[in-house]
């Protein structure tokens, strides 16, 4: 039966990325235990699974749905600032901290699709560079807003204000959001094992997705709109169901990354953190997700591994950028890496294709 | 293949389909770009299972038709009766919802996908799992997909494709690439199927081959198909009604044979030496 | 007769794909030489290879004495040798008449206009349309564009692939015939056809192609007659 | 007045946009790259400049000529070494190049010329002999001094003008321009035609690179503060006035830019200074859904 | 010149941050390390900090006794980087810390600090954030509200200005504070503020509407919470405009006289708060410019001497308790609080009396009220 060879092919692949996942939680976990992670890592795992899930929902964006998306950062940005809150909100409520996160990251999630959604009406309507300036546009204009809204939590429930802080909150009230000046004195109860789950659920969600008839669809849509359309697709839906879903996940993974420090403010989600997380998904590859987070892990490490360089730091960054860009798109080292897949896969036919 | 009789207000229609209305009727069809009238007053009629034949020079708007009839392009003016519905002001997608599929002129294949899944994809609206039970692979997920992985097979096997299903679209070779297509298309479960020069690229004998298989598809689902196609041999053999086009207009309609002979025709399109 | 192309034992790759295994052919001044075979034969490889699009593993290819192998396709054009590539390759976004002058780009300026007379001679549906964007041409409107842009670069050896695809059969003729008229005002063809038939009724000889090898060559009568190739290729 | 106050410092600000928008086009159009570096190579003909006339007290000039050389060699450079290898690759490997590229200019001219912030000098003024010494003027007064209209500002419309017009001649009415357009649509047809495909692009960033310095010196001159971030931000914002205008538009990337710069300063004047870029962007949006394709861009149906 | 200034800034820190400085040689040696933008929008200040701590390690290691080992590492003025470059410290064994450069990074690795145990004491990080509740993160700069009200106090006191313009960034901690504080501030002293105006790094570059909105509302002293690379431009496009009012800066504007190709005419009777002048008569500060310039070639601004006086005040703050550069990081935290909340010190960046500090953390020294005039700094008494 053929069919269970594509089946299997993608289903195996897959499989290897949920593997190396957890592979790699393990050995960093018990490397952990004997305290032989360094600090400098220590302190970057978080950020990592919070850049993995990113680089994998803008992956559902330009990989499998074929648009390119300049402002994901924005959707960082919503998930970070209403996750936090959310979270400060439920501080006495819930003492337990890895379910005040994960509630928090819900929340995140929530408002961050809702900002897709609304974004993705009128976004989905362009095509091209068109949509894209878009999207870095709405990327812009969350960033202002943020920077401009004051939220305060007090006996009397939440109060907002915009431009200027007119909460005047109640005794024992607390300005959360106070524009400019961002969240501080965040709770950092962010983890890596928090973080580890959430790109887990993420894995699980857009392979599923993508292997659903709503993934055949987008993938159809991306490949040839007329002809998805002269088949009876409904353009719009399935755009916006891509959309507004990497719009969730990376709220919650905004939400993740927030709480790891113990302050945040809206300019930390900006044009080159868009762009940063763009470059991941393109080094790992359109639609392929395990080269997303292999791409989004190593490039956080490297600024940090490349300090002995000192203040050539980020000139050899940027020149290690430029090789491994011409080297993965070189056609020798394709044509290598295709032939070590067939050697594995025993089957060379679309084992260029990821997803 | 039925003999083909006149019917007042309705040309020549297959006898077979003479007590049934007409899948396709336009009616002073018509679209311009710019100054320049693609299609003029173009009037068709369809029976519910007959094969009819697009023909005319190139640029004389057969494509265009085509587009008028699945709204890529909106009509200047005009009516096109679906099954006597008006498609008015439907979208391209809800025109194929309610019976039209096409194939296209230069191929429009979904490159990246598995040749199963270009014909699954095409099945979506049979298919009725949401997003969730997708995310969730909930019971309906399996169940459909199976449904839906087994009637692609079927579908495909019917031009002995099956072999290729995992492959990927993109790598198949030209003539694959087009039956491709029309599989695509049928899987849509249309009511009338457009094939625009289904053998353009195929050499005679693939060209006989593919033959068989559109009379094949029409025995089989019963549908009615209409195609554009430059090669003679295939229009004069398959066809049983013929409409041809010249700069928009309709200069003729009738059986091969009247096509055939019809000096107009001959003039403007066929040439003098005859083929097939 | 001189040789003005010669192709010695070609071998193409696409990635791991071996297109083309060993070809050889020769086209010798002022012939029409055709080469048939099914799809996916490799043709189209064969003629890319020769303009220099493709490189060949191994083998060589020279043109009117002079190798070709490693020079870059500009080059092989200003040499004289001009393509009609499969499937049209007109610039969309380009006017009709911007297309004809991308063909004659080449050729001295001084020229252009005579040689768009002539085109519009040849094709004169295209004077029409000269000013209508080429991507909203019809399928065949552009294969004529695409012919014309060759002929723009007075080619020592012209190289078409399928033109005749999607063509009405009036124009299938005219084309054949306007091929015709080209050989017999002396310039030398290299045609690839689906259309097996009426290639190998003009050509002087022909090679046929099968996954990548050539089985047989010989003229145009011979092939014609050979029961084989009626089977394979003329739905005889 | 102050409507026409802030109309004027709206084009001031535009007009910048303008010109770095209309290298910026020229390379986006042809090469179908978004080259993120662009606004780099402007922050290097800055510092080409300042240092040629600060530093070195060449004339001005020369200092201009020499920043477009030298970024016009650059540009060249940047081309073979990290983009030609690319030609095969899909768009966005090249993009993510370009930001690498940015990356290293940026670091790269925080290492040679350290991260102090340097003053541009203004070339254009005219000193005027008066009855108490002399005064530098930079500017047309009128109506008695309620109107400011600076030389820089004149200079760089006018510039852009120019620009407009010979690009607009270069790529519709000559061959060299025809023919990368030919590239841009179908690098194999091209070829075919006997284009040299490579030296043709490699043009087209010779003539954005060279555009750029000029942007540059003309960036710095209305906005003085020169450091190796300069670039960047005026670099994004000519990205979005191009895709304003309509991509591949050159008289698009002129509106644009103009365009941009007005809304800004009107965001700014009468809306909020505080809300202006959400203002900006939300005009943006706007008008591209109106205009799909930008002001000027031509939507070009798929023929099907 | 381009060639011998890259030069210089090359080998200057080249030395520095990753390899880190001389003097350990004779083995002990305190582990001392900050972080700081020394790349991106924001590396003007990390730089100045780092070179400016740097001289002042130099000069304390040759003296003999007391031994520092300096290492900076970039955070790009990002909080994520900045706990990066922290642990990065961290791993290297950091045992003292001069924090971060800029306000937001050092909130975060304030944090840290404060978890890990390690002492802190940033030169430059002004907010009330960095230092809130962390019992063991000093600073050596006013904070943003100490230096915001005393702008006002002065402001009202001196009676400069009747009608005031305030232009911001809003999308910036450092002047977002000084800008509550002084309004909050200027209601109180009700002083008139009748222009309120703002930029963001987005858009810094054209001011005209700020300075059109002040000048026609006919505010006579413009306030300008904001360093000086952006304070330069607003004087420029004010003088092009022909508008002239008094210019009321703070201590991020110090630095305004050493632009190069600055037209220092522009900030001509520009006042401010600032407790450092390069060129300040007393001869520590002059040893200590002439050595910034001929190691950087550039006049050193108040970031530097503020990172120099750390230098200085951790000196004598570890003489005082006895020190050594064995003692864990524990020892060594409760030390420097001991001796911070009680010690006096003299730096570059206090008068004689000195400066001392609260145990929240905050300096407390007499700034030094400035105005520019000829192009170089005047006090203001
Ligand atoms: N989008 C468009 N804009 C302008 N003109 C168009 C457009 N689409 C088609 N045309 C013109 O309409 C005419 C009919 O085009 P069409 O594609 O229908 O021809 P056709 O009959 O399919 O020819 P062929 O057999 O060569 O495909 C042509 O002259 C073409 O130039
Ligand atoms: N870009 C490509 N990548 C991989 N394989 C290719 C590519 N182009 C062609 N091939 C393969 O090379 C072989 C020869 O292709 P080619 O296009 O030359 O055949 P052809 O004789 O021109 O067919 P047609 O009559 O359809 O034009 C085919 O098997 C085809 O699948
Ligand atoms: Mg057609
Ligand atoms: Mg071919």
């Amino acid at each position: 039966m053929k069919k269970l060879k594509t089946g299997s092919r993608v289903f195996r692949r897959n499989l290897i990325t949920y593997a190396l996942v957890i592979a790699a939680y393990a050995v960093l976990q018990i490397l952990n235990g004997a305290g032989a992670v360094g600090y400098s890592l220590q302190g970057m795992l978080v950020p990592i699974c919070a850049y993995v899930v990113m680089a994998i929902s803008l992956n559902l964006t330009v990989g499998v749905l074929g648009e390119l998306s300049l402002g994901h950062a924005g959707f960082m940005s919503v998930g970070a600032f209403t996750g936090v809150t959310a979270a400060v909100a439920l501080q006495d409520l819930i003492p337990l901290a890895p379910l005040r996160l994960a509630i928090a990251m819900l929340v995140g999630a929530a408002f961050a699709a809702l900002a897709g959604f609304l974004i993705g009406i009128p976004v989905l309507r362009l095509n091209g560079d068109y949509l894209a300036i878009v999207t870095l546009a709405f990327g812009e204009i969350i960033k202002s807003i943020f920077n401009n809204l004051y939220v305060g939590l007090d006996s009397r429930g939440f109060h907002m204000s915009i431009l200027s802080d007119k909460t005047n909150l109640a005794e024992g009230g607390k300005l959360i959001i106070g524009g400019p000046m961002g969240i501080g004195g965040i709770q950092t109860i962010s983890t890596f094992t928090a973080g580890f789950l959430l790109v887990l659920i993420t894995l699980a969600v857009v392979f599923n997705l993508v292997n659903s008839r709503s993934g055949r669809a987008i993938m159809a849509i991306r490949d040839n709109r007329i002809a998805a359309e002269s088949i009876g697709l409904n353009i719009t839906r399935y755009k916006m169901m891509a959309f507004v879903t990497s719009a969730a996940l990376a709220g919650a993974a905004g939400t993740l990354f927030a709480m790891n420090y113990s302050t945040i403010v809206a300019n930390k989600f900006d044009f080159n953190t868009s762009i940063l997380i763009l470059v991941f998904v393109v080094l790992g590859g359109l639609g392929n997700m395990l080269g997303s987070i292999i791409a989004a892990a190593a490039l956080t490490i490297l600024p940090e591994a490349l300090r002995q360089f000192s203040d050539y730091r980020m000139l050899v960054y940027a020149i290690v950028l430029i090789l491994v860009m011409l080297a993965t798109n070189s056609p020798q080292v394709r044509q290598f890496i295709v032939k070590i897949r067939v050697a594995i896969a025993g089957k060379g036919k679309g084992a260029a294709e990821d997803v | 293949m039925s003999k083909m009789v006149p019917v007042p207000g309705r040309g020549i229609v297959p006898e077979r389909d003479i007590d049934k209305s007409p899948i396709l009727e336009c009616i002073d069809l018509g679209i311009k770009f710019g100054g320049l009238a693609a299609v003029d007053n173009f009037n068709l009629t369809i029976g519910r299972t007959e094969i009819a034949g697009l023909i005319g020079p190139n640029g004389a708007g057969k494509t265009t038709v085509f587009n008028l009839l699945t709204k890529v392009y909106q009509p200047t003016r005009g009516t096109i009766l679906l099954d006597g519905m008006d498609t008015n002001n439907m979208t391209t997608a809800q025109v194929n919802r309610s019976g039209i599929a096409r194939t296209f002129q230069n191929i429009r294949l979904f490159t990246a996908l598995s040749v199963e899944d270009n014909v699954k994809v095409a099945m979506n609206n049979q298919m009725h799992y949401n997003m969730w039970s997708g995310v969730f692979r909930l019971p309906g997920y399996w169940k459909e997909e199976k449904v839906a992985h087994d009637r692609a097979m079927e579908l495909l096997s019917f031009f002995d494709m099956q072999d290729l299903a995992s492959a990927r679209a993109g790598s198949l070779p030209y003539g694959a690439q087009r039956r491709l297509e029309i599989v695509r298309a049928l899987a849509t479960n249309p009511s009338l199927l457009l094939l625009d020069e289904p053998a353009a690229g195929m050499n005679p004998s693939e060209t006989a081959d593919l033959m068989e298989h559109i009379r094949m598809i029409r025995d089989t689902f019963n549908i009615a198909i209409m195609l554009i196609e430059h090669d003679m041999s295939l229009v004069m053999n398959v066809c049983e009604g013929i409409c041809v086009l010249n700069f928009g207009h309709v200069i003729a309609k009738g059986t091969p044979a009247e096509i055939q002979a019809n000096p107009t025709v001959i003039e403007a399109y066929l040439g003098k030496k005859k083929e097939a | 007769m001189e040789t003005i192309l010669k192709v010695e034992d070609i071998n193409v790759y696409y990635g791991s794909i071996h297109a083309i295994k060993g070809v050889s052919f020769e086209v010798r001044e002022g012939e029409i030489v055709t080469l048939i075979g099914a799809n996916g034969a490799g043709k189209s490889t064969t003629l890319n290879t020769v303009s220099g699009l493709l490189h060949s593993k191994s083998g060589s290819i020279s043109f009117m004495g002079k190798p070709l192998d490693r020079v870059a396709p500009h080059k092989i054009v200003e040499m004289g040798l001009a393509q009609v590539p499969e499937g049209r390759r007109v610039f969309l976004q380009m006017t009709v008449e911007e297309n004809l002058e991308m063909g004659a780009y080449t050729q001295p300026n001084s020229g252009v206009d005579s040689d768009l007379e002539k085109v519009y001679g040849l094709f004169p549906r295209l004077k029409e349309r000269r000013r209508q964007i080429a991507g909203t041409l019809s399928g065949g409107e552009q294969q004529m564009l695409a012919m014309g842009r060759a002929l723009m670069s007075h080619p020592k050896l012209l190289m078409l692939d399928e033109p005749s695809m999607g063509l009405a059969p009036i124009l299938v003729e005219q084309i054949f015939d306007i091929i015709q008229d080209l050989h017999k005002a002396g310039s030398t063809i290299l045609l690839v056809e689906q259309n097996a038939l009426m290639a190998l009724s003009i050509a002087d000889r022909g090679y046929v192609l099968e996954t990548g090898t050539i089985v047989t060559t010989g003229t145009g009568m011979e092939l014609i007659q050979s029961p084989a190739i009626k089977k394979a290729y003329l739905g005889g | 007045m102050t409507f026409l106050n802030f109309l004027i410092n709206g084009i001031s600000l535009g007009s910048i946009y303008a010109i770095i928008a209309l290298g910026y086009t020229m390379v986006y159009g042809i090469a179908k790259m978004l080259n993120f570096a662009h606004g780099d190579v402007i922050m290097v003909g800055a510092y080409v400049c300042f240092f040629a006339v600060s530093t070195y007290s060449l004339p001005p000039l020369v200092g201009i000529l020499l920043a477009v050389v030298i970024c016009t060699v650059l540009g060249m450079v940047v081309e073979r070494l990290a983009y030609k290898p690319l030609r095969q690759a899909p768009s966005l490997a090249v993009l993510i190049t370009a930001i690498g590229v940015s990356y290293f200019l940026q670091n790269a001219a925080l290492l040679l010329w350290t991260s102090n912030t340097k003053m541009f000098p203004n070339f254009f003024t005219i000193t005027e002999k008066t009855a108490d010494g002399e005064i530098v003027k930079n500017g047309i007064q009128l109506f008695g001094g309620a109107l400011n209209i600076s030389f820089v500002t004149i200079i760089t419309i006018v510039t852009c003008l120019v620009i407009m017009l010979a690009l607009t001649f270069f790529t519709g009415k000559t061959k060299m321009g025809k023919a990368m357009r030919a590239c841009s649509e179908d690098k194999g047809a091209a070829q075919l035609m006997g284009i040299n495909v490579n030296s043709t692009i490699s043009l087209t960033f010779a003539i954005g690179s060279g555009l750029a310095a000029i942007a540059g010196v003309l960036l710095c001159s209305a906005y003085p503060t020169l450091v190796p971030t300069t670039g960047s931000m005026p670099g994004i914002k000519a990205f979005t006035a191009a895709v304003f205008g309509g991509i591949g538009s050159i008289p698009g990337a002129l509106l644009g830019g103009l365009m941009l710069g007005i809304i800004e300063i009107f965001a700014k004047a009468y809306i909020s200074t505080q809300l202006s870029d959400a203002v900006v962007f939300a005009v943006l949006i706007v008008v591209l859904l109106v205009r799909p394709a930008g002001l000027l861009g031509k939507q070009i149906r798929e023929k099907v | 010149g381009c060639g011998n200034s890259g030069s210089a800034s090359g080998s200057g820190s080249a030395s520095g941050s990753g390899a880190s400085s001389s003097g350990s040689a004779s083995g002990a040696a305190f582990k001392l390390g900050g972080t700081g933008p020394l790349t991106g929008g924001a590396a003007i200040y990390g730089n100045a900090a780092y070179h400016g701590a740097q001289i002042a390690v130099d000069e304390i290691n040759a003296m003999g006794g007391i031994q520092f080992e300096l290492k900076y590492e970039d955070d790009a003025h990002d909080a994520e980087k900045a706990v990066n470059a922290y642990n990065a410290l961290k791993g290297w064994g950091m045992q003292l810390s001069l924090g971060s450069v800029t306000s937001k990074p050092a909130e975060a690795t304030s944090a840290k600090n404060f978890e890990d145990r390690i002492f802190a004491l940033t030169p430059s990080a002004s907010s009330v954030a960095t230092t809130e509740g962390k019992d063991n993160v000093f600073q050596m700069c006013f904070t943003d509200p100490g230096q915001g009200a005393k702008s006002a106090e002065y402001i009202a006191n001196k009676n400069l200005g009747t009608k005031i313009a305030v232009i911001w960034k809003n999308d910036d901690v450092y002047s977002k504070g000084l800008y509550d504080t002084f309004t909050a501030a200027a209601e109180e002293l009700n002083l008139d503020i009748v222009s309120d105006t703002t930029f963001n790094d987005g858009n810094a570059t054209d001011f005209s509407v700020q300075l059109a909105d002040a000048q026609t509302k006919g505010a006579d002293l413009v306030f300008l919470p904001m360093y000086y690379d952006v304070a330069a431009l607003i004087f420029n496009q004010a003088n092009s405009m022909g508008y002239a009012p008094k210019w009321f800066g703070v201590d991020g504007m110090d630095g305004i006289l050493s632009v190069e190709g600055f037209d220092t005419s522009l900030a001509e009777g520009v006042m401010l708060l600032t407790p450092f002048a390069a060129d300040a008569s007393d001869e520590r500060t002059q040893a200590f410019t002439a050595k910034y310039q001929e190691q950087f070639n550039e006049i050193p601004n108040q970031f530097a001497a503020d990172a120099y006086d750390c230098v200085y005040a951790y000196k004598q703050a570890l003489e005082a308790a006895g020190c050594t550069p064995d003692m864990s990081n524990e020892e060594l935290c409760n030390a420097m609080m001991e001796q911070f909340t009680t010690m006096t010190f003299v730096g570059l960046t206090s008068d004689e009396s000195g400066m001392t500090w609260e145990a929240s953390g905050a300096v407390s020294k007499s700034p030094k009220g400035m105005v520019i005039q000829d192009g170089s700094y005047v006090g203001l008494d």
